[in-house]
């Protein structure tokens, strides 16, 4: 199970026409335009909980999900507010479920990101424990095997969520059902304020595949073309019956783990000089200006109607109404399809009588 | 027709369902060629291939986990654990992931989770346990608990064409020593609907599982011995529970006594309690009380676990005091 | 002695319980550098060094088995879960082996499994819950519950200090919103030992944790309003429960209203009817009720969580109720 | 991370002097011996509950815990018998144990070889769940570390329970950590029912080692000198501060996974190949006689002495007395030291009276 390591310079990838390459412009913009809007949004508390960034990391969400089609399933975490943009979530989503309002995707019962769709657009809603997703996509996928479906799934870790039982476990499950998924390890540096080199004890997370049976491949993270290259391959790795690949995708969490988190545990200087010279969206700039002679004002233009599109949404979630305390009621079941509300919300005083005991003694004396 | 074991019930309602739904598999170790540790789904894997009846590694966290996954895309899973006593180490993806996947993202997740439970066979600590109580302050999941061969048959068959998840616990001291005569065709008993095993006037004992068979015992002996007459409410649904049936006995009764086999602290007997002080206080003629096992780890000597599980003599002496009270 | 909050008193008691025994130390995630998700370690490290203050990987199971290991080595370990939804994870290593390691190999396990519990804020699903009834029919454990800041310094010291293994829920809305003056000197709180937070004639409140102070809130207005005179019972302890004073209160008033933010069905509220049954049922002049959340995960947006979760006017309705029965 | 695999006709270890040769050839027999008289009283139904036997696997037991000093901790499993044994495990404790006696070691809490001494002889009372012991390890191995004492620790794991998400979080908490802890993984081929293909998709479990950047070694697991010499090595490393190594032992599972078993699901001939060329005691024996010239009367007399040692145990077991019933309240809790004993199972007559509310009213015409 050779482990390979790719180099920035490999040539762009076949297959891609200038419409893609422009489109996977649009997504990394839009994916950071709509974290910013969002981080005004919280400084003027309508968020509701905590913010989640992607600043830096824009290429391993785009790029991965860019190499999926519409019927593949995608398993997204905190950070991958890209890919499911990509995978057709709207900006109006987002928004609405960050506010909390009463027309979000999970009617206020879930925030930030964690929602999805497995009828349509297929992404599935995550929940907050960590390597969780990997035995469900395990699931996901042991489905398309049976049926003998030509359907891939994509899950993402954490390096900090490679430590976890449930990673392990769904990891060497699907391996050896040889289930059509690629699983994405997002090595940004951190978990919370853990370092890598805390979390294991080994230098490359890719280093795992092995022990697995399966290959692994390293790369550039902040490289949208080389994200979605190897991506793919291993995609269509998957959808011809070869089973799982692992994937390590190099970034950096240049915000912290959430808003609120100071980062005072990172080394002086090291956020400056990611941000100045390992930028994924300014890399890709350049290489769209430079190698495929894309004019910066196309780009701009892009730039402007995004906002457009973003401010727009941003309006239309404002306006839109808050949650409903009932419905809080609904959904928890099949059948039934709504759970009691408690006696005491209701009018307590009859129920004194619905005690009395017909033919015996009383104690409404007390 | 003829009789079979409550363990044979269960493979006969296995096999049906897989044969009525091509979306119905089952996952979990040691099931395929060995046929599972007590042989519960024996023959399914030469009856319906290794796709339908998967072998899977020691990863119960992975083995619930994938079966929501494909539950989420039309599949109906069946998981076995080889003892229940190992769902402990699926239990944050039980409660987390597939007890809210319904109300957190609207994702369906009609996957079931059986296995064989409960002591009384010298299993010891790990191999002897009553988790249900564990899973009762987790809205989004089922459970189910039967006590008979024909509720063992049509509540499994429930559960799979349930459209919520439901736990399915297995006594495994009535896996063989129970049988029963199948109704003819498609037999199947609702999840949530209790059943009274007895009917009686003076007293009664609602309990689920192994302690059906021991509240029945004891029941017999009132009844020669002291001339009461004593109903056994069988719960089999643990969640929901039925409380129709539990107002009804005790409304006919007014003396209470619950009994299971889980310890007393904890138990479900609790629940219970607390709903009939809530519903039908006026009618108790006396306090509820609680026959369970006592408050330790369950030991494997005999003279030990014998000592530590409630046994028939033990609902024949309390039900003595509940109807003296 | 001035005021400080809850978390800074869940650090005193940390700080002070490492200075003076060699064998404690902490173990958890980004509890080090960072001093923990809500600052509860804050300082620990440059003050005891990286030898006694770990960031572990994120393993649950691993921080709570290592835990295990080192306490049957003689160390005293505190285990921080970053938010007590995640306890989940480690539910097996808990029930399975923590529980059961003195009585079934005489193994000594005496570590604090600590971190942030609760709702009322914003939280959604999985970072609010109340994991306390899941671990009540587990014998070995203990778990304890404070509600003010002077228990939660005193009692996580008695729970360092304990040679068996104590669940240690600290609720994070009370964090920073209550704050206490510390008592002199070594301040220890037994645990076991509930503690009356209001005396009062006509009606008990039997409670603990966040609901405590929404209890006595509800109190006050009965009083104003009603003339209602209410008690208020903090329990504190969960596992063992302080029979004493429960049937103290019962006996005191013969109106029990139990309150708890987990949800009703499968909460705490259901032992302790049992128990009140059991012990003093003669004494009730009224059913025992029970209020607690709604049987749902619990939801992040503000009105859902607010509909779902216990409110101080829903224990006012209750209490009501109750007196007038 | 190097993954060495050494091979069978490695010079014999340094250091073993003809006693220890000898002694090492005493643990075997005594374990086969052992093992075979619970067959005996197994089907004299004087064992209560199941029967878990090691033929064939007895090198990787007695040859891995020889590489231990008795200050160094052990943690066995159900196939290591062999290694108690060498820690100090009485045949009469093993004996009593497995026939649920009044005096055996957990006082018939627990079954089979589930039981500990971490006071004198330092080996860690197992659960059933399997994973668990590897964090537990991990963390007597981490207080090591933390007080700096010179000892170390060594947990055994089966093929099949390298799969589960608690072997995972250990090994790699301990890596991570430089615990001094050597993790064996006895691979017998078996899971159960369940071959180690369909367990992992790795050919090697040792590749697993990479992943958590710590060294793997795999070794002929029937050769009990090799056993020896890599354990060896591995127990020096993890003295000497150098961390976590992952021991690899080939063997193979002889028997059922426990006596009810009939093996059904193994290929034809399978077992008696192994048993007909590769048993452990047999190639020792050919070794001690050839090699290191034993003369066979010698062992013949060990063999003797070894029946006559289990024959009065056995004696001495079978008249223990059994376990007595109210001790099960006992030892829950540190304190209360005994759990109380249940209402019905007193005079219930006499739970009437204290019923009765004095000033109130009562309901004893019910
Ligand atoms: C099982 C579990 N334990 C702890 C947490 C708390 N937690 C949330 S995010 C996080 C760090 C995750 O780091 P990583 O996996 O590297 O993802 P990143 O945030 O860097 O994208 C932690 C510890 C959790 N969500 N789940
Ligand atoms: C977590 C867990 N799941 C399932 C079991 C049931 N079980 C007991 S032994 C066993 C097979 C173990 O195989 P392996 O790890 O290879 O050890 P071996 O028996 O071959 O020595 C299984 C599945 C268990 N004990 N623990
Ligand atoms: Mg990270
Ligand atoms: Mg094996």
């Amino acid at each position: 199970m050779a482990v390979s390591t790719t180099s920035r310079d490999a040539a762009p990838p076949a297959g891609l026409s200038r419409v893609q390459l422009i489109e996977l412009y649009r997504w990394m913009r839009l994916t950071r335009t709509l974290e910013e809007r969002l981080v005004a949004l919280y400084r003027q508390t309508k968020v509701v909980g905590g913010l989640f960034r992607s600043l830096g990391q824009e290429a391993c969400a785009v790029g991965s999900a860019f190499a999926l089609e519409r019927r593949d399933v995608l398993s997204p975490l905190i950070r991958n507010l890209g890919s499911m943009l990509v995978k057709g979530a709207e900006p109006l989503e987002i928004l609405r479920q960050y506010m909390a309002k009463g027309n979000s995707p999970t009617r206020g019962r879930e925030l930030n990101i964690h929602f999805g769709d497995v009828v349509d657009r297929n992404f599935v809603g995550q929940i907050s424990h960590l390597g969780d997703m990997v035995p469900v996509m395990a699931g996901v996928t042991l489905t398309f095997k049976i049926r003998g479906e030509p359907r891939v799934g994509l899950v993402y870790v954490g390096d900090g969520a490679t430590s976890t039982g449930a990673f392990h476990e769904g990891i060497n499950f699907a391996a050896v059902q040889r289930c059509p998924l690629v699983v994405v390890v997002e090595n940004n540096g951190y978990a919370y304020s853990t370092p890598t080199s805390r979390q294991t004890a080994a230098d490359r997370l890719v280093d795992k595949a092995a022990g697995y049976g399966i290959p692994g491949v390293r790369a550039d993270g902040n490289d949208v073309l080389e994200v979605y290259r190897v991506t793919r391959a291993a995609v269509e790795n998957a959808r011809a019956g070869r089973g799982v690949t692992l994937l390590e995708l190099m970034t950096y969490r240049r915000k912290g783990h959430a808003e609120h988190d100071s980062q005072s545990y990172v080394p002086p200087g090291e956020i400056e000089t990611w941000a100045a010279t390992n930028d994924p969206v300014d890399r890709y700039i350049a290489q769209l200006t430079g190698e495929f002679g894309v004019a910066p004002a196309e780009l701009a233009a892009i730039d402007d109607e995004i906002r457009t599109t973003v401010d727009s949404a941003t309006d239309e979630a404002e306006s839109a109404p808050p949650c409903d305390g009932p419905d809080a009621l609904r959904g928890v079941y099949a059948d039934p399809a709504e759970m009691p509300i408690l006696w005491y919300r209701g009018d307590v005083a009859s129920a004194v009588p619905d005690h009395e005991r017909p033919a015996g003694w009383g104690t409404h004396d007390g | 027709m003829a009789e079979i074991t409550f363990v044979e019930a269960i493979r006969e309602a296995l096999t049906e369902e897989m044969e009525r739904d091509a979306n119905v598999f089952c996952l979990g170790e040691d099931i395929g060629r060995y046929g599972g540790a007590f042989k519960a789904t024996d023959g399914l894997l030469d009856r319906f291939g290794e796709a339908r009846v998967i072998d899977a590694p020691i990863s119960e966290a992975a083995i619930v986990g994938a079966a929501a996954g494909a539950a989420h895309y039309g599949m109906r899973p069946v998981c076995e654990m080889q003892f229940i006593d190992f769902i402990s180490c699926a239990y944050d993806m039980l409660t987390n992931y597939v007890a809210t996947a319904r109300y957190r993202a609207m994702l369906p997740c009609p996957i079931v989770v059986r296995g064989p439970s409960g002591g009384y066979v010298r299993g010891g600590p790990f191999h002897s346990q009553n988790p249900e109580a564990a899973f009762l302050h987790t809205p989004g999941l089922k459970i189910a608990y039967p006590s008979t061969a024909e509720d063992a048959k049509g509540m499994l068959k429930a559960a799979i064409r349930d459209d919520d998840p439901v736990l399915f616990f297995e006594h495994k001291y009535l896996y063989r020593r129970i049988k029963g005569t199948m109704p003819a065709g498609d037999h199947v008993v609702p999840l949530g609907k209790a059943r009274v095993a007895r009917e009686g006037r003076d007293l009664s004992i609602i309990t689920y599982a192994a302690t059906v068979w021991k509240s029945l015992e004891a029941a017999e002996e009132l009844e020669r011995t002291d001339g009461l007459s004593v109903e056994v409410i069988d719960l089999r649904s643990l969640l929901p529970l039925d409380d129709e049936a539990i107002v009804a006995t005790v409304k006919k009764t007014s003396r209470v006594l619950v009994v299971h086999e889980d310890t007393v602290t904890g138990g479900i007997a609790g629940e219970i309690t607390a709903r009939i002080n809530q519903q039908c206080f006026e009618w108790l003629d006396a306090p509820v009380r609680r026959v369970g096992a006592h408050d330790v780890p369950l030991p494997y000597a005999p003279p030990l676990e014998d000592f530590v599980l409630p046994q028939t003599s033990d609902i024949v002496r309390a039900s003595r005091w509940l109807a003296a009270y």
